[in-house]
């Protein structure tokens, strides 16, 4: 017996890559390819005929899963779980832990996470705003072919590209602060990621306060002001209402957010 | 008695931890054709024109249902109490509520139906929607139906439920304080594990084998016989394994639409909601809106409750008419309270049809009742226990529509709990039964309401 | 591509993008895993994959290609069920049911990967999979059992761990 | 960051069977030749274990071993009238016609006892499937040798039928509410602790333990009302504290189309829930049982609001206590407001939320003074 999914994917034409090279020119321009890493959005999408591809690039056999470290330097592969993530130091560490289950970190990939558009109910792309605190930059593919780029100039592109790595080095110390509501469920109304890099600067970022992980220079300039930084926050931001929590709810926490964040980062848990 | 009071596992234990229960989804027939609805994009909506002839010549489709193919198109949860129907079960001229079925698609597959489903020409009128059940009563409000914005079908066409008891006047006079608030719990969606599903067999003798995940298998097949307008023996129900319910399959949400698509077909036919319809279209918990004002003494006894309650039934009346009934005749909780004015309204909105679920019409009332008697004690400066043990229903006391307690647990449950977190009850209270009042616990204004527990 | 589901190997006509959800329940007819939601937020239709749960409604059966699959009908049969099959029914962690394949397949990995008795433990492991029934109680309570490895007595059920009744009671 | 911990209580009645009645439910039940049983009810069970409870009902009224029962609820071909699993009515008003159906079966099984034993079936009864005299246990026979000796010795079928009806008979007095005959089959009663731990800075409100006394009657199946208690205790917990179809009622905006979104309590939002259960029988219920299925759910946001208050001094009376609700109220509250108005003898809080603050005049609520 048919059911949707099949009669719809029927009509796709499907690519498995093989290197990262076959991945590479697979996706071309990115027209009409829907990238396919973990599948834990984009199948749902499907399903549900949201998204009708002509062309889906499945990146599971593209060799771009793993995580290397030359020196302070840490690379993750677009394609690494999520799940690889949770015993690293925080803010990455303790972010990744509080996305989603067990079962849906395992199957989530990296390059998923940070290329996810916002969700219509509710925010994604938990790791965004971990990245961010670390400076991270992101190596990928599309027009104008292979480029790295900070993080924060990617993000606004990030639905035309296609993600191959991330790198950041490892910072001095790093924090993590987000909403314990609702448990274990697939999104995160609100959290902030805090790093100091082995220079001593504070990067600070947030997810859920935009349509993506957004930095907070303001806050990060304040940083040593534990009475103003919160507040500092929210001239970089842009609250909104969603199914999970009210624009007016997320200034008001915000600021607490970042404060524990910075408070972590000072005193570790 | 040996097997009465025995922890015996679930009759269907076994199937359910070895896959083996077969749920409606589980079914197999072959030749089946998949059902998607056309549901309103509108919360409030006249229909000024549809044209189903593009989803109709899809290769493919098999049957497309409207109003137009419903024999008894209006037939409510409560038809067969006389109470009269409001709800089409196929949208007529006007949408109520986002998400509310216009018209059905049979096709060869759930994308072939839903494809058809996007082919229906459909053009809307908008109108205002009433989200706010305390605007709905006035002048300017949006109108949702033709009769007005709230239910008018009670006793002796009473537009409202009410409760008198007692002398309501006198307990406010005599009350030293006035302790007055509102109460406000949400909408709830049952959600449970398995969304709505239904297939339908049109089998060859003309019966139509219905496999229905009802709560209520022989209420749902009146439901379908009173649509289709046959008698009972052309239908079969099968059924009686429910992946969860919680008062949300008491609705026949999917049964008769499926029927009608399986006649008009001659094939199988095969709906199941997805969990974005379970949520966003299906009926749900109702909102409520509790204002109490109760009349009470420095010491703690409440002689009098005036309350109203506007019931948020969302665009059709269902079963609210019978919660906010049930709402009203439990709505001094578990106390003895001898003087009442209650005034409760069936309110429409342009939100889905509200429906029931576990607790109905109480569980509003139990939060409201219980949430003012925590706020009496608190500004009376009186222990919260004391003050709920003094006022607990007991033997012989009366209800708020005079029937006569006869069982009662309140006094022996609150006096379990306190000695269960440690608050030691001072000697009166400890030794408090449930039974009949009588010296400290027989104040004056109670012994009026006094009843004879052998008379029920 | 081919699936092993349960010890038996099938050749898959579903296109590679098809949910392994799908897949299972439509092409192969194995209906354990049950379609809660098809968006990854309930569980009822985790599968172990090569002995790791995974949310089938998620997974593009492409991904499962050559990979071996347990659903519920291969934790064991109504004459021989698993330990964990046993803890559910000794402990009363069903009610619908609908939810139970799924809950069972998780505890079966949290267990297989050395998971012990500790409540906040399995809480945190099957913490994404929803029951509208149970409230979880006795669903932990399950788990556990199966984790320390108790022997289940299949004629009566397990008092809950916080339960006492004042009167009554089997007599 | 400070968290806070508060402890509030809260007292529920709740009626079993359909309000006004006029619900019924049947039940019939044949003998097999070998004395085994076979009970037909059109009652579905949602996972309530009600196929579990009538079971118990007919085996424990005829007297024979539990498995020696089949119970078959699948379709209405073969399955009476039954109303349906709803109103907390299955295990008293569909038990109760199982109870009657299984009545009718012992009698007919102890008039054939007593034709072949040569008693009068007044002095037999049945003990774990034998039908034995009563003050003579060594005169007894099988129930499967008195199946077969109706089966092929009398020429008969044993059978029962069972029906429980209260009629639909509660004529609502449409001035005062009065009723002439009580509404219900029974009422049950219960009270919860509930205690909180809340947030002041992020407004997250954690249920960290529900202990909650139910009178249910007659526990027919203790391990089942357990069931069904923790889990209305964790679906009483989401109305407290975490669900909500509509984040900004009245608005209809918003809404939550998933798991993730619709915030129903996951294992982790689990507390301790410590059950005790008291049985104080009903008077015609199957064996004293009470209804208690709905009001699992009733007792917990009413003490989880005022362990709030215990916690933070403030009441919140819009459900669910939401963390923002929580927050505005801390405001209102640190802003020297949320106070409620005083006025000669009256405490009026909520003013805000009242009918009177909203309508344009076409509702008042009007209270004496």
């Amino acid at each position: 017996m048919a059911t949707a999914s099949l009669a719809l994917t029927e009509a796709t034409d499907v690519l498995r890559p093989g290197s990262e090279d076959a991945a590479v020119e697979a996706f071309g321009d990115g027209t009409n390819v829907l990238v396919v890493g973990g599948g834990t959005i984009v199948v749902p999408e499907m399903t549900f005929r949201r998204v009708r591809p002509a062309r889906a690039l499945l990146l599971q056999d593209a060799g771009l899963a793993g995580i290397t470290r030359d020196g302070s330097r840490v690379t993750i592969g677009a394609t690494t779980a999520i799940e690889e993530l949770v015993g690293v130091p925080a803010p990455l560490g303790p972010c990744a832990a509080n996305i989603a289950d067990l079962e849906i970190r395992a199957a989530a990939t990296v390059g998923g996470n940070l290329c996810a558009g916002g969700g219509h109910e509710a925010p994604r792309g938990d790791l965004q705003g971990a990245f961010l605190a670390l400076g991270a930059t992101v190596r990928s593919a599309g027009e104008g072919g292979i480029r790295e780029e900070p993080l924060e100039d990617f993000l606004p592109r990030r639905r035309e590209r296609l993600a191959l790595d991330v790198s950041y080095e490892e910072p001095a110390a790093g924090a993590f602060a987000g909403l314990d509501r609702p448990h274990t469920h697939d999104y995160t109304a609100l959290a902030v990621s805090a790093a100091r890099a082995a220079d001593g600067t504070v990067r600070l970022a947030a997810t859920g306060a935009g349509s993506h992980g957004i930095r907070l220079p303001s806050a990060e300039a304040a940083a040593d002001d534990p009475e103003a930084v919160g507040e500092a926050a929210l001239q970089d931001v842009t609250p909104h209402d969603d199914a999970l929590a009210s624009a007016w709810y997320r200034t008001k926490v915000l600021p607490v957010l970042v404060r524990r964040a910075l408070t972590e980062l000072e005193e570790p848990a | 008695m040996k097997v009465v009071g025995a922890r015996i596992p679930r009759y269907d234990g076994v199937a359910h931890v070895t896959g083996r229960t077969t749920y409606v989804d589980d079914v197999r027939i072959p030749g089946t054709l998949w059902v998607k609805a056309l549901r309103s994009p509108h919360h409030h909506a006249g229909i000024e024109k549809m044209d189903t002839r593009p989803a109709e010549d899809m290769a493919g489709v098999h049957a497309v249902i409207t109003h137009a193919d419903v024999p008894l198109l209006e037939y409510g949860h409560l038809s067969a109490l006389g109470i009269p129907a409001d709800e089409p079960l196929l949208a007529l001229d006007e949408v109520r509520y986002k998400g509310q079925p216009i018209a059905l698609v049979a096709a060869k597959d759930e994308e072939t139906a839903a494809e058809a489903v996007s082919k229906i020409a459909i053009e809307f009128e908008e109108r205002p929607a009433l989200t706010d059940v305390r605007q709905a009563f006035d002048t300017d409000a949006p109108k949702i139906h033709r009769e007005g914005n709230w239910y008018t079908h009670f006793e002796d066409e009473m537009d409202h439920r009410q409760i008198r008891k007692g002398d309501i006047d006198w307990a406010f006079e005599h009350a030293d304080t006035i302790v007055q608030g509102v109460y406000r719990p949400a909408a709830i969606e049952h959600a449970p594990l398995e969304t709505q599903t239904c297939q339908v067999v049109p089998e060859p003798s003309g019966r139509l084998t219905i496999y229905s995940c009802t709560q209520a298998l022989y209420f749902s097949m009146g439901v379908v016989a009173a649509h289709l307008q046959v008698p009972l023996n052309k239908l079969k129900f099968v059924g009686g394994t429910t992946g969860g319910g919680f008062g949300g399959k008491v609705d026949t949400a999917t049964e008769t639409m499926c029927a009608l698509l399986a006649q008009k077909s001659g094939r199988p036919v095969k709906w199941r909601w997805t969990r974005e319809e379970e949520f966003l279209c299906s009926s749900t918990r109702a909102p409520w809106h509790m204002e109490i004002a109760d009349a009470v003494t420095a010491d703690g006894w409440i002689l009098g409750r005036k309350m109203l309650t506007l019931h948020d039934a969302g665009a059709y009346s269902r079963f609210s008419p019978y919660g906010l009934t049930k709402h009203s005749f439990h709505h001094t909780g578990a106390y003895t309270i001898p003087n009442l004015e209650f005034d409760g309204y069936v309110v429409y909105t342009n939100r889905v049809p509200t429906t029931a679920m576990r607790g109905f019409g109480v569980t509003s009332v139990s939060f409201a009742a219980e949430t003012h008697m925590s706020r009496i004690a608190d500004v009376l400066g009186v222990d919260p226990i004391e003050i709920r043990l003094k006022n607990a229903n007991r033997i012989g006391d009366t209800s708020p529509n005079g029937i006569v307690y006869t069982d009662p647990s309140t006094v022996s449950t609150i006096q379990t709990i306190a000695e269960a977190i440690g608050n030691e009850l001072k000697a009166e209270y400890r030794t408090m039964t449930n039974e009949p009042r009588s010296g400290e616990w027989l104040p004056e204004h109670l012994v009026a309401q006094l009843g004879n527990p052998e008379e029920h | 591509m081919n699936l092993t589901v349960n010890g038996v190997t099938h050749e898959v006509e579903s296109s590679l993008l098809t949910p392994l959800l799908d897949v299972l329940r439509e092409e192969l007819g194995i209906t354990g895993p049950k379609a809660g939601c098809h968006q990854g937020g309930c569980g009822a239709c985790t599968v172990l994959v090569d002995g790791e749960p995974r949310r089938s409604c998620l997974l593009p059966v492409a991904y499962a290609d050559g990979g071996e699959i347990t659903t519920v009908e291969g934790l064991g049969s109504p004459e021989d069920l698993s330990p964990i099959q046993e803890a559910f029914i000794h402990h009363y962690a069903a009610q619908c049911g609908f939810c139970t394949s799924g809950m069972m397949l998780a505890g079966q990995g949290y267990i297989a990967r050395g998971g012990t008795d500790n409540a906040a433990a399995i809480q945190e492991a099957l913490g994404g999979h929803v029951c509208r029934c149970t409230g979880y109680a006795k669903i932990v309570e399950a788990v556990a059992a199966a984790a320390r490895g108790d022997s289940f007595d299949l004629t009566e059920t397990a008092v809950g761990k916080y339960t006492k009744m004042t009167t009554g009671g089997a007599e | 960051m400070a968290k806070h911990k508060g402890r509030g209580i809260a007292a529920i009645e709740y009626p079993t069977g359909m309000n006004q009645n006029g619900d019924p439910s049947q039940a019939w039940i044949k003998v097999k030749p070998d004395g085994r049983i076979d009970v037909f009810a059109g009652t579905a069970d949602i996972g309530n274990g009600s196929k579990t409870i009538q079971t118990q009902i007919v085996a424990e009224t005829i007297g024979v071993p539990y498995d020696w029962v089949t119970y078959d609820n699948s379709n209405t071909d073969s399955s009476p009238m039954c109303t349906g699993t709803f109103a907390s009515r299955a295990t008293f008003v569909a038990g109760n016609a199982a109870l009657k159906a299984a009545q009718q079966v012992k009698q007919k099984l102890l008039e054939i006892a007593g034709k072949e034993l040569e008693i009068d079936p007044a002095d037999l009864e049945i003990v774990d499937g034998e039908v034995v005299a009563k003050g003579a246990p060594q005169t007894k026979m099988s129930v499967a040798d008195v199946a077969g000796a109706a089966t092929f010795g009398h020429g008969e079928l044993i059978t029962g039928t069972g029906a429980q009806l209260k009629p639909y008979s509660a004529i609502i007095d449409s001035e005062t509410g009065r009723v002439d005959t009580p509404p219900h089959s029974a009422i049950s009663y219960a009270t919860c602790a509930a205690e909180v731990e809340v947030d002041d800075e992020t407004g997250e409100v954690r249920v960290l333990r529900l202990q909650q006394c139910f009178d249910v009657g007659r526990a027919i199946n203790p391990t089942q009302v357990e069931g069904q208690i923790e889990g209305g205790a964790m679906m009483g917990l989401g109305l407290g504290v975490l669900e909500d179809c509509y984040p900004y009622y009245p608005d209809v905006e918003h809404r939550g189309g998933a798991f993730g979104s619709y915030l129903a309590p996951s294992m982790e939002d689990m507390p301790q829930i410590d059950t005790i259960l008291i049985e104080n029988p009903s008077a015609d219920g199957p064996y004293g049982a009470k209804g208690i299925g709905e009001m699992a759910n009733n007792p917990q946001p009413p003490a989880i609001a005022a362990a709030v208050h215990d916690a933070i001094g403030v009441w919140i009376t819009e459900l669910p206590i939401t963390p923002e609700r929580v927050l505005r109220a801390l405001g209102a509250k640190a802003a020297g407001g949320g106070e409620p108005r005083r006025e000669g003898k009256k405490i009026v809080f909520d003013e805000e939320l009242s009918v009177n603050a909203v309508s344009n005049g076409g509702m008042r609520f009007e209270v004496p003074a």
